[in-house]
């Protein structure tokens, strides 16, 4: 009994993941077309997108190989398991011990490498430069994003999520130097891995801006509704990570009952949306830098987050 | 008693390689000494699998040769038989990669009789139990690798290459032997047991370390130890580069283990430093390194000592570790070095098939003149794809789990009690992490160059699959990366006994855990299930994809690249192995290499093409080795005109040394 | 033991340290011919000295070696190759006669305080022998390196092996010391065939480039 | 043990010497090199016999113990095998017309005296003996490398000659002064020079003079032996003589001096008061062994190179036996029987390449593997075992003598080392070029007679991995009797 229901809550969390990702999306078009004065798209269009998208057939270049097709479905599987394992409406689900959170970013990266090989596949020069400037950006993004990890786990004891999230909702957790340091690389590391301004634009097809978009330029079809899913989990996943770990008020303990949970699935909500607002907020604010300062916004992160660490191995109290 | 039986197949080696003399000439000696050393390395391979999961006792025997008052000893015991399992898995599966991609061997004469001749040399090293005995298989190893190395000797390169390596093989032998000079003592105590039994002050423990570290480690690669690496790796057969990369660099590993963690006793715990900023230099510039190459082979050899950086950290955090008393995360560490010696024995070896592969098909291995290959090879691009994937450390492949058991272990060392150790362990961890993002980059550069996008070179357009054994050896270390991926906890708990018996701590039994997952701490720690994580994505893969089959479209149509609008088709458009690297080389380059690039616009109404320049400078070359070499030129040119003198010079010079010596014994004698 | 003998045996091994400084000091090849052909002579006396003061009558057949192959064969054979080969006269030195002098002076210096201090034990005659012959073998070598012509370089070779058989012989009753004046003698005549066969005229250390290329060392 | 056959001694001595006389009147190469063999093959015979039978009474004259038993037998054989060499060398010689058959009558004579004059300064248990012989066996060799007649040849002899000369007069007055300083003790005559009598007193001894006498001794045949700065004549002998006599002088000639060296040093080391000869010898050692490997990387001969490797050999050795100690010292023995045959095999090699690519210039040389796979091979396995590889004896050696010093005084260690990585670099990088890369030079078939070159690096090898007890009893006696 115990068994089906952690099975349920499990695929629960796993299907409102899958389901909130594109309104994400959508929410943060929407606001950022409201900031700009346009009336914009509803914020369920990127739903109506995916399915026309799914409907429609794939037009395939000569000389894609087999990866290149296989590559949607690893990538959008890879983008969904992780964002299944993140807590969003409640800690310590039946499998969230399968994966912690460096083995969480590391399956962010395995998207990453074949969405990257996929870029090269068809052999065109804008998938060249989308690929390289990808990898170019994640080589700087992982380590910051490993450093943040050492920080939340030398503060939490932990590697765990759950467990992470279960401590930074607990008393014991005060107002840290090293957990703010850790929070700013955070986010611009999740803005730097969402491709979004002022990393990269996700509107744009200016093609010698573009990194992301160059990449899946290739992509039609089912394809690319998969990718363009697996972007908004990934998207979902960063904004729900820093909600877990950084505001996890109103998570579910484990085992607690229906009621804590539904609690907790409100105040995800809640944090999503405002965690869009925030985000949409910031991409109309600023302009968006040229590709060779990247590293530098990147490395600035880096900083960050080896700082927090050596604060941390320095002494517990900071 | 597994040392005799692994003594006897030695022998078969040594008898192969005699057969290889003779057989050279005939068609058949490749399969016949190829086979004779598959089988002998399974045997092998076998033997010491049972042994160390079995824990077995130390098996020891003595032959009445080397040094007559000393005697050979040969022992295995459980960190020899781990050693002993991973050389002879590798060389089994080269041995079986040479049966197909050896018939392309232009001079087998060159290389049959040393192939089995360097696999019983690097058996013999791990089984030696004294310092005679040991340094003797050790030079030998370096000596049949060479004449390996040297296989093609018509290229100025590989002379070269053949050259510098066995200068710096015989240095750290050089070094090793004054080590072994110091445990012995004057009146040489060679047997290991001997030197285990006596214990090593503080000074003579720092100096032994110091020269373990440039014997072994300039075997192993670790910079700036590592030059003569990238230049011979590639430079020999391909089955051999796989066996020198993937294999002989951990039985120098072997050779620090053994000396600096079983014989020199309780190290102090600035050793573990020493270790560590050493490591972590030799996992950045290596992976740096490769991330510039472009010619494949040269690129894996710099990926080799980037991952031998890696095992080295792991070592240096248990000898950390183990100077402070701690010991279960001491065998953390050790666990994850271990682990991450087989990964990389495994994917290493795949990825130099690979690379053969393609050179057996292309004749290149220069990653610019390839490129389309999945097209023409698709289960040798497959099997190179796994390999790269592994490499990059991907969950739920194995080199994800060694990667992160190494990460497990530095979130242990703020416990550590020095400061120094502290700090630097952090950075270390830094260090580690952009290693690895870094290392992926190379492979995606590695991989999408030479076996995607369209054919750069006629030769490449005209590749054909790779033979049978080939394939076979290939897919069977691609499995083997996934197994070991997904089931971790079976390598973690056959290696418990062995890091009991090294470090004095082991990690928590894993068979135990539920769902196979692995625990190397605690439940609450952290945990990491390569299965599940293996079975969800390949589940939720099939799904949506079933799912979008069924209920959305399933149509395809073939169509020119679109390009936005703008599709070219000479091939030459395509990114390539430089282009891909520019973001990377600005970042990083400018300050290690001292990477400049120029412009050469032609000048204003002249037609010609502009070209951009990239020049690199290998620094530790030009900094270390350059000088050297220019040293010894200035003097011998100086000492040369002693040649050139007449009869009365020399007569003056047998003069003055009379008087010299006259002048001393009336002085001082 | 008495005084005259260890007089006049010091007296005649004195007589060949002054030699040797004459010849040392000759820059003329006949006269350090005729100055060799004394040294010999002078060896020849010593050693009959000794011979008879040891009566050691096998000493005597080294005294007439002496007399006759060194004193009287090899300076005319010497001669006549000086005059066959067309060698001429003067003898050119690497380092001027003065500093040689003084470089001979400190070598017999040097041999005085080397033998004295250490030969306690031996009876005086030997010890005085003994050095005074290293004081010769010394200054022989000086000549050899201090001299650019051949033959005078022989000449420096056999006067040091003078001071060999004088040492040899002031060893008090040493076997052997004829067959290794023999076999001395049997050397030298080779040196001396040696520079008639090999035609070797002025001298061995020509300072010119292209001659050293092709002789000494590495065939370019 | 059987009965040693009377007179193995002394017939290790009358064989060459009635073979000399033999050859010298013999006309015609064929008959004379095959006398020369025979004879070289009797010799080895007695030798052998009186290497397993037990040793006579040391006489007044002659001696067999441990110290040279190991060595007449290591001389005879290597004069056996060099033989076969020759004959086979000789016979090239003639018809390329470098040597006419009065020549050759005279160089077979020559060949069989050398042999008695080595054999003799290794029994003499009388030190004026042994330098009478060494004094023979200088003229001979003096003999055989002008035996060319060119000019370079004439030179190198000439240089030999001269430089010999003065080596040995030095040797002889430090024979005299040890003369001088045993007669107080033993009494005139005879006695006072017959070695087992100065070794039995050697304590009673004035330790100031043997000091000086063995300075003299140490210059004098340390002349012969090739030590920097003495080493002048060696590389152009090597160089410009005939290479059957360039494998003995290095394989031979060099030990017998060496070895005339070594009876002075025991018995330096008999007497407690006198001063060790050890900083002497590991001085000229390591300058030798420094010296010698800087001078390879500029050679363009390659019999002159090896013959540099020579020198640069006899300084581990001189050093080995300067350090002393059981380890030391074994590892000196060891080296020098394994340098003599390992460089006689190379010489061999070299002999036969000079001779099928007609030069012996280095530059001029080359891919070997690929020309001449058997002679190219050799020479590889020739240069690795003479540059201290395993599995060859060397590398035993050289084991011990680093790793013994390096825990007693690691400086002297590290120059050891210095010097060994130089040397082997140096001898690496002509090997690339002689067996390696591109054929150069002609291709002409050799008519070789293989069988030394794989004898001598067959027992090197052997000794790499396995060292008869009967051999390592010797030494350690020999190396306890060093001191």
């Amino acid at each position: 009994m115990a068994l089906i229901d952690a099975l349920a809550v499990q695929g629960a969390q796993m299907l409102l993941v899958l389901l909130v990702a594109p309104a994400l999306v959508g929410l943060v078009r929407k606001i950022k077309a409201r900031l700009l004065r346009r009336r914009g798209a509803p914020v369920f269009q990127p739903y109506r997108d995916l399915l026309r998208l799914l409907r429609k057939e794939v037009v395939l270049a000569e000389n894609a190989s087999w990866l290149f097709r296989v590559t949607p479905y690893l990538v959008f599987a890879a983008g969904w398991v992780a964002a299944a394992l993140v807590p969003t409406f409640a800690t310590g689900l039946m499998f969230s011990w399968s994966a912690d959170l460096i083995a969480i970013i590391a399956l962010l990266a395995s998207g990453r490498f074949f969405l990257a090989l996929a870029g090269m596949d068809v052999g065109t020069s804008f998938g060249g430069i989308g690929s390289s400037r990808e990898v170019m950006i994640a080589s700087l993004a992982e380590p910051a994003m490993i450093m943040i990890v050492f920080t939340l786990a030398l503060i939490a004891g932990s590697t765990q999520l759950s467990t992470m999230a279960a401590f930074m909702d607990s008393p014991a957790v005060g107002l840290r130097v090293s957990l703010a340091l850790a929070l700013i690389a955070l986010v611009i590391v999740a803005l730097a891995e969402n491709g979004r301004i002022p990393v990269d634009n996700p509107a744009t097809h200016l093609e010698l801006t573009m990194v992301h978009e160059a990449m899946v330029l290739e992509y039609s079809g089912r394809h690319l509704a998969l990718i363009e899913l697996a972007a908004a989990l990934k998207l979902l996943l960063y904004v729900s990570l820093i909600a877990c770990l950084f505001v996890p008020w109103g998570l579910a303990r484990p085992a607690q009952g229906t009621v804590p949970e539904l609690v907790g699935a409100a105040a995800y909500l809640a944090k999503l949306a405002a965690g869009g607002v925030l985000l949409a907020a910031f991409e109309t604010a600023i302009a968006k830098m040229r590709v060779f300062r990247v590293p530098e916004f990147l490395g600035a992160a880096l900083m960050l987050g080896l700082l927090a660490v050596l604060l941390r191995f320095i002494s517990g109290s900071f | 008693m597994p040392v005799i039986i692994a003594l006897w197949c030695v022998a078969a080696l040594f008898a192969l390689a005699c057969l290889g003399v003779v057989t050279a000439r005939w068609r058949a000696g490749t399969a016949l000494v190829y086979g004779g050393c598959l089988a002998t390395s399974a045997l092998a391979f076998s033997i010491a699998l049972g042994h160390l999961i079995a824990g077995g006792a130390n098996s020891t025997l003595v032959l009445p040769l080397g040094l007559p008052w000393v005697g050979s000893h040969f022992r295995v015991d459980l960190l020899a038989a781990f050693f002993l399992a991973v050389v002879n898995l590798g060389a089994g599966v080269a041995s079986c990669y040479a049966i197909g991609h050896g018939r392309h061997e232009a001079a087998p004469q060159r290389v049959l009789p040393f192939y089995p001749a360097f696999l019983a040399a690097m058996n013999l090293v791990i089984l030696a139990d004294d310092a005679f005995t040991f340094l003797l298989s050790w030079e030998f190893m370096s000596l049949s690798s060479w004449a390996l190395v040297m296989a093609h000797h018509r290229e100025a390169d590989n002379a070269r290459a053949g050259y510098v390596y066995l200068v710096m093989a015989s240095f750290g032998t050089l070094a090793l032997l004054l080590a072994f000079g110091l445990l012995a003592g004057p009146e040489g105590g060679y047997a290991f047991a001997a030197i285990r039994a006596d214990h090593h002050p503080e000074a003579i423990a720092a100096l032994v370390l110091a020269l373990v570290l440039l014997g072994a480690g300039s075997k192993a690669g670790l910079v700036p130890l590592h030059v003569w690496l990238p230049l011979a790796h590639p430079a020999a057969p391909s089955h051999v580069s796989a066996l020198l990369s993937g294999v002989m660099t951990k039985v120098a590993i072997y050779g620090f283990v053994r000396i600096v963690f079983d014989l020199l006793g309780e190290p102090s715990w600035w050793a573990g430093m020493v270790v560590l900023v050493l490591a972590a230099a030799t996992a950045l510039l290596g992976v740096l390194h490769a991330l510039m190459q472009t010619d494949l082979k040269r690129l894996l050899a710099y990926s080799t000592v980037e991952n031998v950086g890696i095992i080295f950290i792991g070592l240096g955090l248990a000898l950390a570790f183990r100077a402070n008393g701690m010991s279960g995360a001491a065998a953390l560490a050790f666990t994850a070095a271990l682990f991450h010696v087989l990964n990389h024995s495994l994917f290493k070896s795949l990825l130099f098939f690979g690379a053969g592969a393609v050179l057996t098909a292309t004749g290149e291995r220069d990653m610019d003149r390839l490129g389309g290959l999945i097209h023409r090879m698709p289960w040798a691009s497959f099997a190179f794809l796994v390999g790269c994937a592994a490499i990059s450390a991907l969950p739920p492949l194995n080199g994800f789990v060694s990667e992160w058991l190494t990460f497990q272990a530095i979130l242990l060392s703020p416990a550590l009690p020095q400061w120094g150790l502290k700090i630097l362990t952090a950075a270390v961890g830094a260090v580690l992490a952009l290693s690895a993002a870094l290392v992926a980059a190379a492979f995606v550069r590695a991989f999408g160059i030479t076996f995607l996008g369209r054919p750069r070179s006629p030769v490449a357009a005209a590749a054909t699959e790779a033979d049978r054994f080939s394939l076979a050896a290939m897919l069977f270390l691609a499995v083997l990366c996934l197994l070991s991926g997904i089931l971790p906890g079976y390598v973690i708990d056959a290696l418990g006994p062995l890091t009991e018996s090294v470090v004095a701590g082991r990690l928590p039994l894993q068979a135990s855990v539920p769902w196979l997952a692995i625990v190397p701490v605690s439940e609450s720690r952290s945990s990491y299930d390569g299965m599940l994580v293996f079975v969800f994505i390949a589940l939720s893969a099939l799904l949506s994809a079933t799912a979008i089959h069924r209920l959305a479209s399933r149509a395809l149509r073939r169509a020119p690249a679109w390009d936005c609008g703008y599709p070219d088709p000479s091939p030459l458009t395509q990114y390539s192995a430089g282009s891909f690297a520019q973001p990377l080389r600005r970042v990083f380059g400018t300050i290690v290499f001292r990477a400049r690039e120029r412009v050469e616009m032609p000048p204003p109404g002249d037609a010609g093409p502009a070209v951009l320049r990239v020049d690199l400078h290998d620094l530790v070359w030009e900094w270390l080795y350059a000088p050297i070499a220019r040293a010894v030129n200035v003097a011998a040119d100086r000492l040369n005109h002693l040649q050139f003198l007449t009869i009365r010079r020399y007569l003056s010079l047998v003069f003055l040394a009379l008087i010299a010596l006259l002048l001393v014994s009336a002085l001082w004698l | 033991m008495d005084r005259l003998d260890f007089d006049i045996s010091h007296l005649l091994a004195g007589g060949l340290v002054l030699l040797s400084f004459v010849l040392l000091y000759q820059d003329r090849l006949y006269a350090l011919l005729n100055v060799y052909a004394l040294h010999a002579l002078t060896l020849a006396l010593s050693v009959a000295w000794q011979a008879y003061i040891q009566d050691a009558p096998h000493l005597y057949v080294t005294a007439a070696i002496a007399l006759c192959f060194k004193a009287i064969a090899i300076p005319t054979v010497l001669r006549r190759i000086v005059k066959r080969l067309g060698i001429h006269r003067e003898i050119e030195t690497a380092v001027g006669i003065g500093l040689t002098m003084l470089a001979g002076i400190a070598l017999v210096a040097l041999s005085m305080v080397v033998m004295l201090r250490v030969t306690g034990k031996a009876n005086p005659i030997a010890r005085e022998d003994l050095a005074l012959a290293l004081a010769v073998v010394l200054l022989g070598l000086l000549i050899m390196v201090t001299r650019r012509n051949a033959v005078s370089q022989v000449v420096g070779f056999m006067s040091l092996e003078n001071g060999l058989v004088l040492a040899a012989t002031g060893a008090k009753g040493m076997p052997l010391v004829v067959e290794i004046s023999v076999a001395f003698s049997i050397l030298i005549a080779f040196i001396v065939i040696g520079i008639f066969l090999f035609r070797i005229r002025e001298r061995f250390d020509t300072v010119d480039v292209q001659a050293l290329d092709r002789f000494r060392g590495e065939r370019r | 043990m059987m009965r040693i056959p009377f007179g193995a001694t002394e017939a290790v001595l009358l064989i060459p010497l009635c073979a000399a006389a033999v050859l010298a009147l013999l006309p015609g190469y064929r008959p004379a090199a095959r006398l020369n063999v025979f004879a070289a093959f009797l010799t080895l015979l007695a030798a052998l016999s009186l290497l397993f039978g037990e040793h006579p009474a040391p006489g007044h004259y002659l001696i067999v113990d441990d110290l040279n038993v190991v060595f007449v037998a290591l001389n005879t054989l290597v004069g056996f095998t060099t033989s076969i060499f020759s004959a086979s060398y000789v016979g090239h010689e003639l018809e390329t017309g470098r040597l006419t058959p009065a020549y050759l009558r005279f160089y077979h004579a020559m060949y069989q005296i050398l042999m008695f004059a080595m054999n003799l300064a290794l029994v003499a248990n009388n030190i004026g003996l042994m330098w009478v012989a060494i004094e023979i066996a200088t003229l001979t060799t003096v003999m055989m490398v002008g035996i060319y007649r060119t000019h370079e040849a004439l030179e190198a002899a000439w240089k030999y000659f001269i430089l010999g000369s003065v080596g040995i007069a030095l040797a002889l007055f430090g024979t005299i002064l040890v003369y001088v300083a045993a007669e107080p003790v033993i009494g005139e005559g005879l006695d006072a020079m017959v070695w087992t009598e100065l070794v039995g007193h050697a304590a009673a001894f004035d330790p100031a003079l043997l000091n000086v006498a063995f300075v003299f001794l140490l210059l004098g045949y340390g002349t012969k032996v090739g030590l920097a700065p003495l080493h002048a004549w060696l590389p152009d002998a090597h160089a410009e003589g005939p290479t059957p006599i360039s494998a003995v002088l290095s394989g031979l000639l060099l030990n017998v001096a060496l070895y005339a060296v070594l009876r002075f040093k025991v018995l330096m080391t008999a007497n407690e008061a006198a001063v060790a000869p050890g900083p002497l010898m590991v001085t000229l050692g390591l300058v030798s062994l420094v010296f010698a490997a800087f001078m390879l990387y500029r050679r363009r001969d390659i019999k002159r190179m090896f013959a540099y490797s020579s020198i640069e050999h006899m300084g581990i050795i001189v050093f080995a036996f300067g350090m002393g100690g059981p380890l030391a010292n074994f590892a000196g023995l060891l080296h020098m029987t394994m340098h003599s045959l390992t460089k006689s095999s190379i010489f061999f090699a070299v002999g036969h390449i000079a001779q099928v690519k007609g030069t012996q210039r280095i530059s001029e040389i080359g891919g070997l593997t690929e020309t001449h796979p058997l002679l190219g091979w050799s020479l590889v396995l020739g240069v690795v075992a003479i540059a201290g590889l395993p599995p060859m004896g060397i590398f035993t050696s050289e084991f011990l003598v680093v790793s013994s010093t390096f825990a007693r005084s690691p400086l002297l260690a590290i120059l050891l080392v210095f010097g060994l990585l130089i040397a082997f670099g140096a001898l690496l990088l002509r090997l690339n070029g002689l067996a390696f890369g591109e054929p150069r030079g002609g291709t002409a078939s050799v008519k070789a007679s293989y069988a030394p070159l794989f004898a001598h690096l067959a027992l090197v090898f052997a000794a790499g991995i396995y060292l008869p007890p009967q051999l390592v009893a010797w030494f350690r006696h020999v190396s306890s009797l060093l001191g």
